[in-house]
């Protein structure tokens, strides 16, 4: 059998050769412009066949909606919208062609089922290309959608392929497409295949199994058990997941809550600009991506110290320019530092727009890494974990380590003392809280990879961060650490049994409940003068 | 009219004075034809009462930060939960004109398919425990939340944050609709308070003689029990809280006081509030909101009470202008207010007008 | 409330075995100390020796780790808060002068007066002729007389000074501690305060607090010098300076 | 009697002062000259629903300014008066009331958000003027007073699940925010679905706050639902900020278009404007309008606004279209009318027809909604639609939802005889209410 389904493929390649022209792909192409959905797989199998290099660009640019109709001559070009104005380029080689109106031209209509066509088309093309990781996702896609050819061409790949995991995955595969088949006797053997599968397609073509009428009893319930196995496992990974995206949200905190940690933590200035600060951060990202206009990765990476540069001199100005008159008036501080976020935020809106702004994920931050089937962990959360642990230990051994933070730690116990030993205290002052402002812009940098990134984008988290810093103890990094990661994970798992919204809610009570009888935190700085 | 002299001061007594004849005149020019020269417009009447409302929940806060040094950041929390006891009690006088004709569920409860009303509903029939509800809700939060805090000494910025927190919960708690408060669109559509409409000039008038009136009042009666001994504790509460208590004040019986005391004033504006702007929403309960009333008693003043109701209705005036005519620069010109009241004139209007 | 103090072995506090703690800094250690009644006694000892600390677990205003502390027989002082220990009888005067600068002398006095604190006689409150009376005798005391209307942010620091121990004064305390007294006076107000202070005892007993040593020794006669949380000796000053141990205490500091 | 003159001057001394501060606001719109007709705009454009709602205000300038061009109305030039009510409610209520009794506006623009709807309704419906609302809402009213020229649920919601269910979708996730149009929406929805023959246990509903920006817990939980191999879509009433968290994690937890299509009634291309669209690919949207309509209208429209605003990459979107319909279908109502005296103008505008931008004609109901096709799209990659599927009729709007218990029996008919928002078909009677 999979003797005979290579030689009909080989066939399949050798007539792919023999017969199309140059010039019957190009018309082959220009039918795309007026085809109806059932002639549109011929003629799809038709280009693909041609096995021209451009086939896979074309491929790509009609699924992204990229082909239009050009009306002037009814031919089939590629083009992208600039302003009013469309530029267009030959789909296959990508030569220019000049510019096109908005009426000169009709996109040629795309929807999910063609892109899924599209996708197993070229799936079925790159089974035996690239790495085995773009072979794996080759025979996932096919198994995704299959079609009448799927399972001999796995059945032909399987022969060739040398590497362990993916034959693997091609045998599932074929297990999991030989489920959906006649043959009594094919399941029965492809069955134990797929025990211990927690994936998607498995279980869907083990569920469709167990309710077809024209299968034996003891393989339904076979199908069934390995159901009830696989939900079983899915379970636990839902609890280790729910931990994940508990600690996620504690990293979320933590990078919103850390800068403030520091102004007001170990200063006690009151900086109701803290949000606005991460919003500027934010935006650095989203400007240094408009600069870089082809690599949004080196942007974002870029970003970190653009973000603390550019927050942390806001910060210098406004502690240079308001909070050093306010030292000591720590309500006071709190207004006019209210008054600063009005001003940044209407400011942002100004220069930018009200409207929010696109920050790119970057391909390496997209998607998710699967560590088990069933418990995928996205990279972007995951980078923004580890990052945030990164900005914490870097604040830590700053503050531990260095000379500034000698001075920062000797000015906020004994300002009096620590001048009279030379600390330039006005110094120390401006250049903490320029370090508390930078913080923020970096954790900005990280926000704009999961949120919005628009003038409100501050207000969102200020609340959040001073009960993080508050509810750590005030003046203890390591307490806002332990806070921020204790609310995340509470609050998520909290949040199936009630909601988002009351878990919100349980959660900010709890805290203004826990507050009220330990006004200090859960780590106070006990100190002579008691504290308050 | 002997009793107007109680203020000792001028600026007191121009103060009653001025709410007393806003009371008379401002209803009696409504009924002027609106283009005459003392003509107001139902739109400038309600407007004018509005303000009156800020201005009653800015002495509120002035008489907690400006006298016991207390900063809540959440004192717009009360206020809105003073407007939806009124507003359930305009809720219920709808009664069987709601759209859909139930005599016993508001609109928004027949649309999403409750099938009784809930419990905290009942009562709210009758005006009599309308009104004791608006005093009676804003006071009970105020003090539990007052006890619990001031027991275990939060206070400064502490109980800032932490007010702002409280108002931030009950926000999201009130955009639930499962709370049964109407969610997002809260509760509107009044028809009637106390059996007349609302929608005539008269009620109109009335609602705005009434909100004046009894500010003029709620402004005597808080001088006159800051004159007494309970206002110098206070004031010295304020200024050295650890003197205070070693002189054997318990400070929390007195800081709770003038919580509980303020909170019910607030809750007195928000059910004053709501029937002259016809709605009553979760968005009252937005920080903001409670932020931007510590600027009107910091613009006006803080520590006299008429000083924070001048700055009330100075800033609301400002915004009905600036959003109006400049609403890119109203953010700018509310944050520059801040930042100059807090560095230029820590006293507030009344500041300068005592040192000029 | 005060009837309930008791001193009828002549002891009105007594500590015993007081310890405190601030991240692993010892303030307190194991100290025992008792004042008499009517007694005016000063404590001395160089800086961070815990002679606040000390003030500060006597008024309620901090928690010992361990110990015990006692007002006269029977009254346990751990088990109070601050006003309530006020109000049995105990009175302090902190290192900075403090008094509220936006009210008047008078009024000033008038807060402190010995009588109901709760907020609701405060709303009802108006002075008796008795208390009139009280008021300008303690104006008289504290010498500020001429200053009775000047807001009490107005008046020179010895001035402040005073109306806080005027203010002490009103509460009728039996005990008053104070942290000292006369840190930035002129000599002549440093020789009035000792005045003052003398002519308190023995209807009251006094704790002072002092670095000043020529105002100690004009006004005490036992002395408890303290060291590391500890009592290092008691004795008459004369004894105190003759002692090898509190000179090498001393050493480096200046006194 | 001295007092009383000084009080008198006193107060008519603030009145005076609060008088010409109100007047310098709108000392530009009080020109005289030739009898203009005030045309009202009461959308944000401060805080937070500026972001939807400035585009709102352009659009009804555009409008005015197009009218004028053409010569008027009646022989009248048209004048805009522009109000921020600045995205608070009770603003909206003293905003609207300033624009009637100040300005004397004959007709409104204005609204976005269902409570700034509801806070003005009293004030329309007591000063007897004219609200055009252009937004999609969760229906369950109609007032005299108010146009809704915005998709009802029927418009939007039902054809989407419709379309949806022709592609095979067996399970359905309602995901919404925790307010009043997706709780309604939902509400019809699970009715439908019921009526449909769709299994409880097939509908997993889930509401989150204004805002939500952690959607790890609720997309696992969508997953979760859609890994049964059974079909699966989510019909989203996300609103606002929240939807770019909501498909980021989407796509990072690799739910594709593909696996778990999304259909959204409240992300059209301003809203992707703001969004990183690659992974959203695929995903779909419910409108009456896409910008990218192949029609001759529209591209006129697209362009005039283009040229309008100044910036070639602005985009246009359904409720544009809503005000763009609804102002020619006030225009041509007070040239039936002759005048622009509401009672005329709402007897006068039921059955007026003006074209749509989708290429068919857009009715006014008797029930003050209109009739317009519905049009379901699929994200691109460059933040425009492809429409997928067109209902071949328009549909009429429906104010009373025929899957709701309480509004099953109600219809609005606001013509002679019946004049009634509210009557109710069984027990044949105006509900009291909105009857004048």
């Amino acid at each position: 059998m999979p003797l005979r389904s290579f030689a009909f493929w080989l066939g399949l390649l050798l007539c792919a050769l023999a017969l199309p022209t140059a010039a019957s792909l190009r018309d082959d192409i220009n039918r795309l412009g007026d085809v109806s959905n059932d002639t549109r797989g011929e003629v799809l199998q038709d280009i693909l066949a041609s096995d021209h290099p451009g086939v896979e660009a074309l491929f790509d640019a009609y699924g992204r909606g990229a082909l239009y109709l050009d009306r002037r001559n009814g031919t089939v070009v590629q083009g992208e919208r600039k302003g009013a104005r469309y530029e267009l380029r030959d789909p296959l080689t990508g030569d220019e062609l000049g510019v096109a109106g908005r009426r000169d031209v009709r996109r040629l209509r795309v929807d999910n089922n063609l892109r899924e066509e599209l996708d197993t088309l070229l799936a079925l093309r790159q089974l035996g290309t690239g790495d085995p990781d773009a072979r794996v996702a080759a025979i996932r896609a096919v198994v995704a959608a299959p079609t009448s050819g799927s399972a001999a061409a796995l059945q032909a790949r399987i022969a060739q392929e040398a590497d362990l995991t993916v034959r693997e995955e091609l045998e599932v595969a074929i297990g999991v497409l030989a489920l959906a088949g006649e043959d009594i006797d094919v399941i029965r053997r492809s069955l134990p295949l797929l025990a211990g599968r927690t994936d998607i397609i498995t279980r869907g073509a083990l569920a469709t199994l167990s309710q077809r009428a024209d299968v034996p009893k003891e393989l339904k319930r076979q199908a069934q058990k390995l159901m009830t196995r696989a939900e079983e496992k899915l379970r636990w990974l839902a609890r280790i997941e729910a931990l994940f995206f508990g600690l996620s949200l504690g990293s979320v905190l933590l990078l919103s809550a850390i800068g403030l940690a520091i102004t007001f933590g170990v200063m006690g200035v009151i900086n109701m600009a803290h949000g606005e600060l991460i919003m500027l951060g934010a935006y650095t990202t989203w400007v240094l991506q408009q600069v870089l206009p082809g690599s949004p990765g080196l942007a974002l990476v870029l970003a970190i110290p653009a973000a603390f540069l550019v927050s942390g001199l806001v910060g210098l100005v406004i502690e240079r320019s308001v909070i050093r008159f306010l030292y000591g008036r720590p309500l006071e501080t709190l207004l006019a530092t209210f008054g600063v976020s009005l001003v940044l935020q209407q400011a942002v809106r100004s220069i930018f727009s009200p409207l929010n702004r696109s920050v790119v994920t970057p391909s390496w931050l997209s998607g998710s890494w699967e560590l088990l089937p069933g418990l995928a962990l996205t990279y972007n959360r995951l980078a923004i974990l580890v990052f945030s642990l990164a900005v914490f230990a870097a604040l830590l051994a700053l503050m531990r380590y260095t000379r500034l933070g000698l001075q920062v730690r000797a000015v906020s116990q004994n300002r009096a003392m620590a001048r009279a030993l030379g600390v330039r205290s006005h110094r120390v002052d401006a250049l903490t809280f320029a370090l508390g402002s930078g913080v923020a812009g970096v954790a900005g940098v990280a926000l704009s990879q999961l949120t919005n990134v628009g003038p409100n984008l501050g207000q969102s988290y200020i609340i959040d961060s001073f009960l993080v810093v508050v509810f750590g103890g005030v003046g203890n990094l390591w307490g806002t650490l332990v806070a921020a990661f204790s609310l995340g994970v509470f609050s998520k798992l909290l949040e199936p049994a009630t909601g988002a919204v009351l878990a919100k809610i349980l959660v900010l009570l709890g805290l203004i409940l826990f507050l009220q009888s330990r006004p200090q935190g859960l780590f106070p700085r006990r100190g002579r003068d008691g504290g308050t | 009219m002997k009793w107007i002299a109680i203020p000792p001061d001028r600026a007191g007594r121009v103060t009653v004075l001025v709410l007393v004849a806003a009371a008379v005149l401002v209803p009696l020019a409504s009924f002027l034809p609106a283009d005459s020269a003392l003509g107001l417009s139902s739109y400038t009447v309600s407007l004018l009462g509005k303000y009156l409302c800020f201005a009653m929940l800015a002495l509120a806060l002035d008489l907690i930060w400006g006298y016991a040094g207390l900063l809540s950041l959440g004192h717009g929390a009360f206020f809105a939960l003073g407007g939806y006891a009124m507003g359930m009690y305009l809720m219920r006088q709808i009664g069987d004109r709601g759209v859909y004709g139930n005599p016993e569920l508001p609109d928004f409860m027949v649309f999403l398919d409750w099938q009784s009303l809930p419990w905290y509903w009942w009562g709210f029939d009758s005006v009599y425990f309308a009104l004791a509800m608006v005093l009676l809700i804003p006071g009970i939060l105020a003090l539990v939340f007052g006890w619990l805090a001031f027991r275990s000494r939060v206070s400064g910025v502490y109980f800032s944050i932490m007010t702002q927190s409280l108002t931030f919960a009950l926000m999201l708690a009130f955009f639930r609709n499962e709370m049964g408060f109407g969610g997002n669109n809260g509760l509107t559509d009044f028809k009637d308070i106390v059996g007349v409409s609302l929608q005539s000039p008269q009620t109109r008038a009335g609602l705005f003689a009434v909100t004046a009136l009894l500010l003029a009042l709620i402004y005597l009666g808080c001088r006159v029990l800051l004159e007494t001994r309970l206002g110098r504790v206070l004031i010295a509460l304020r200024d050295d809280e650890a003197r205070v208590r070693f002189l054997g004040y318990s400070v929390a019986s007195f800081k709770l006081v003038v919580f509980v005391l303020s909170a019910m004033i607030a809750g007195v504006a928000g059910a004053l509030y709501v029937p002259q702007v016809g709605i009553i929403n979760p968005g009252e309960f937005q920080p903001l909101n409670s932020i931007e009333i510590a600027i009107w008693v910091a613009v006006g003043g803080r520590g006299t009470l008429h000083g924070a109701m001048l700055g009330a209705l100075v800033i609301a005036l400002a915004e009905t202008i600036l959003t109006g005519s400049l609403p890119e620069l109203w953010l700018f010109a509310l944050g520059g207010v801040f930042l100059a009241v807090t560095l230029f004139l820590p006293r507030g209007l009344m500041g300068l007008r005592s040192t000029s | 409330m005060s009837s309930v103090l008791d001193t009828d072995h002549g002891v009105i506090l007594y500590l015993e075995n007081l310890s405190v703690s601030f991240s692993g800094f010892k303030a307190l250690n194991e100290l025992t100390l008792s004042v008499d009644d009517g007694e005016l006694r000063c404590l001395i000892g160089p800086n961070g020796a815990g002679k606040t600390t000390l003030m500060d677990v006597i008024t309620g205003r901090t928690r010992p780790d361990s110990g015990r502390a006692y007002l006269g027989q029977r009254i346990d002082l751990l088990q109070e808060d601050e006003a309530t220990i006020a109000r049995l009888g105990i009175g302090r005067k902190f290192q900075k002068p403090s008094v509220f600068p936006c009210l008047s002398v008078r009024e000033n006095l008038g807060l402190s007066i010995a009588g109901n604190r709760s907020p609701w006689q405060a709303m009802r409150y108006r002075a008796s002729a008795a208390e009139r009376e009280r008021l300008d005798e303690l104006l008289v005391t504290s010498g500020l007389a001429d200053e009775r209307d000047r807001a009490a942010a107005d008046l020179s620091h010895g001035q402040k000074q005073w109306l806080e121990i005027g203010m002490l004064l009103a509460q009728e305390p039996r005990l008053l501690l104070i942290d000292e007294p006369v840190a930035g006076m002129t000599p002549q107000e440093v020789e009035r305060t000792a005045q003052l202070l003398r002519s308190l005892v023995p209807e009251r007993s006094v704790v002072v607090v002092e670095h000043d040593m020529a105002f100690v020794r004009s006004i005490a006669r036992r002395v408890t010098v303290l060291h590391e949380g500890a009592v290092l000796m008691e004795g008459s000053m004369d004894d105190v300076q003759a002692d090898a141990r509190v000179r090498e205490v001393y050493l480096g500091e200046s006194c | 009697m001295r007092s009383r003159s000084t009080l008198r001057i006193l107060v008519s001394r603030i009145a005076a002062l609060a008088i010409t501060a109100l007047a310098f606001l709108t000392s530009s719109t009080m020109a005289q000259t030739g009898e203009p007709i005030r045309v009202g705009v009461l959308h944000s454009v401060s805080g937070t629903m500026a972001i939807s709602e400035t585009t709102l205000k352009d659009t009804v300038l555009m409008l005015v300014e197009q009218q004028n061009a053409r010569g008027g109305l009646l022989g009248r030039p048209l004048e805009a008066v522009v109000v921020d009510p600045a995205s608070d409610w009770p603003l909206f209520a003293e905003k609207a009331r300033e624009l009637l009794v100040r300005d004397q506006v004959d007709v409104v623009f204005g609204c976005w958000t269902s409570v700034s709807r509801k806070s003005v309704l009293p004030v329309f419906e007591e000063l007897d003027g004219l609200l055009f609302y252009p937004v999609q809402y969760e229906g369950e009213e109609s007032s005299k007073n108010v146009f809704y020229t915005g998709a009802a649920p029927n418009q939007q919601a039902i054809p989407a699940v419709d379309y949806l269910m022709a592609q095979g979708i067996e399970r359905w996730v309602l995901a919404g925010t925790d307010y009043v149009y997706p709780r309604t929406t939902n509400k019809i929805l699970q009715a439908y679905l019921a009526s449909k023959g769709v299994a409880e246990d097939d509908i997993f509903v889930s509401y989150t706050p204004f805002g939500h920006s952690d959607w790890q817990s609720i997309v696992a939980e969508i997953k979760r639902f859609g890994g049964t191999g059974r079909a699966t879509a989510v019909v989203s009433t996300v609103n606002g900020d929240a939807n770019v968290p909501f498909y980021k994690e989407l796509a990072n937890q690799g739910v594709n278009a593909s696996d778990i299509p999304v259909v959204a009634f409240s992300v059209g291309e301003e809203e992707l404007s703001g969004i990183d669209t690659a992974p959203l690919v695929g995903h779909l949207a419910a409108w009456n309008y896409f910008m990218s309509v192949e029609s001759d209208a529209n591209y006129d429209f697209i362009d005039a606004w283009l040229a309008y605003i100044g910036d070639e990459d602005r985009v246009t979107n359904d409720p544009m279209e809503a005000h763009y319909i609804g102002f020619n279908m006030w225009a041509k109502a007070v040239e039936k009318a002759g005048t622009t005296a509401a009672p005329a103008v709402q007897d006068a505008i039921i059955g007026v027809s003006v074209p749509n931008l989708s290429g068919g004609m857009a009715t006014m109901l008797p029930n003050h909604h209109i009739s317009k096709p519905v049009l379901i799209g699929e994200i691109l990659d460059d933040g425009q639609f492809q429409v997928v599927f067109e209902t071949p009729e328009p549909i009429e709007g429906d104010a009373w939802s025929d899957y709701l218990p309480g509004s099953r029996d109600l219809q609005a008919d606001w013509t002679a005889p019946r004049h009634c928002g509210n009557y109710h078909t069984v027990e044949q009677r105006c509900l009291a209410g909105d009857t004048d």
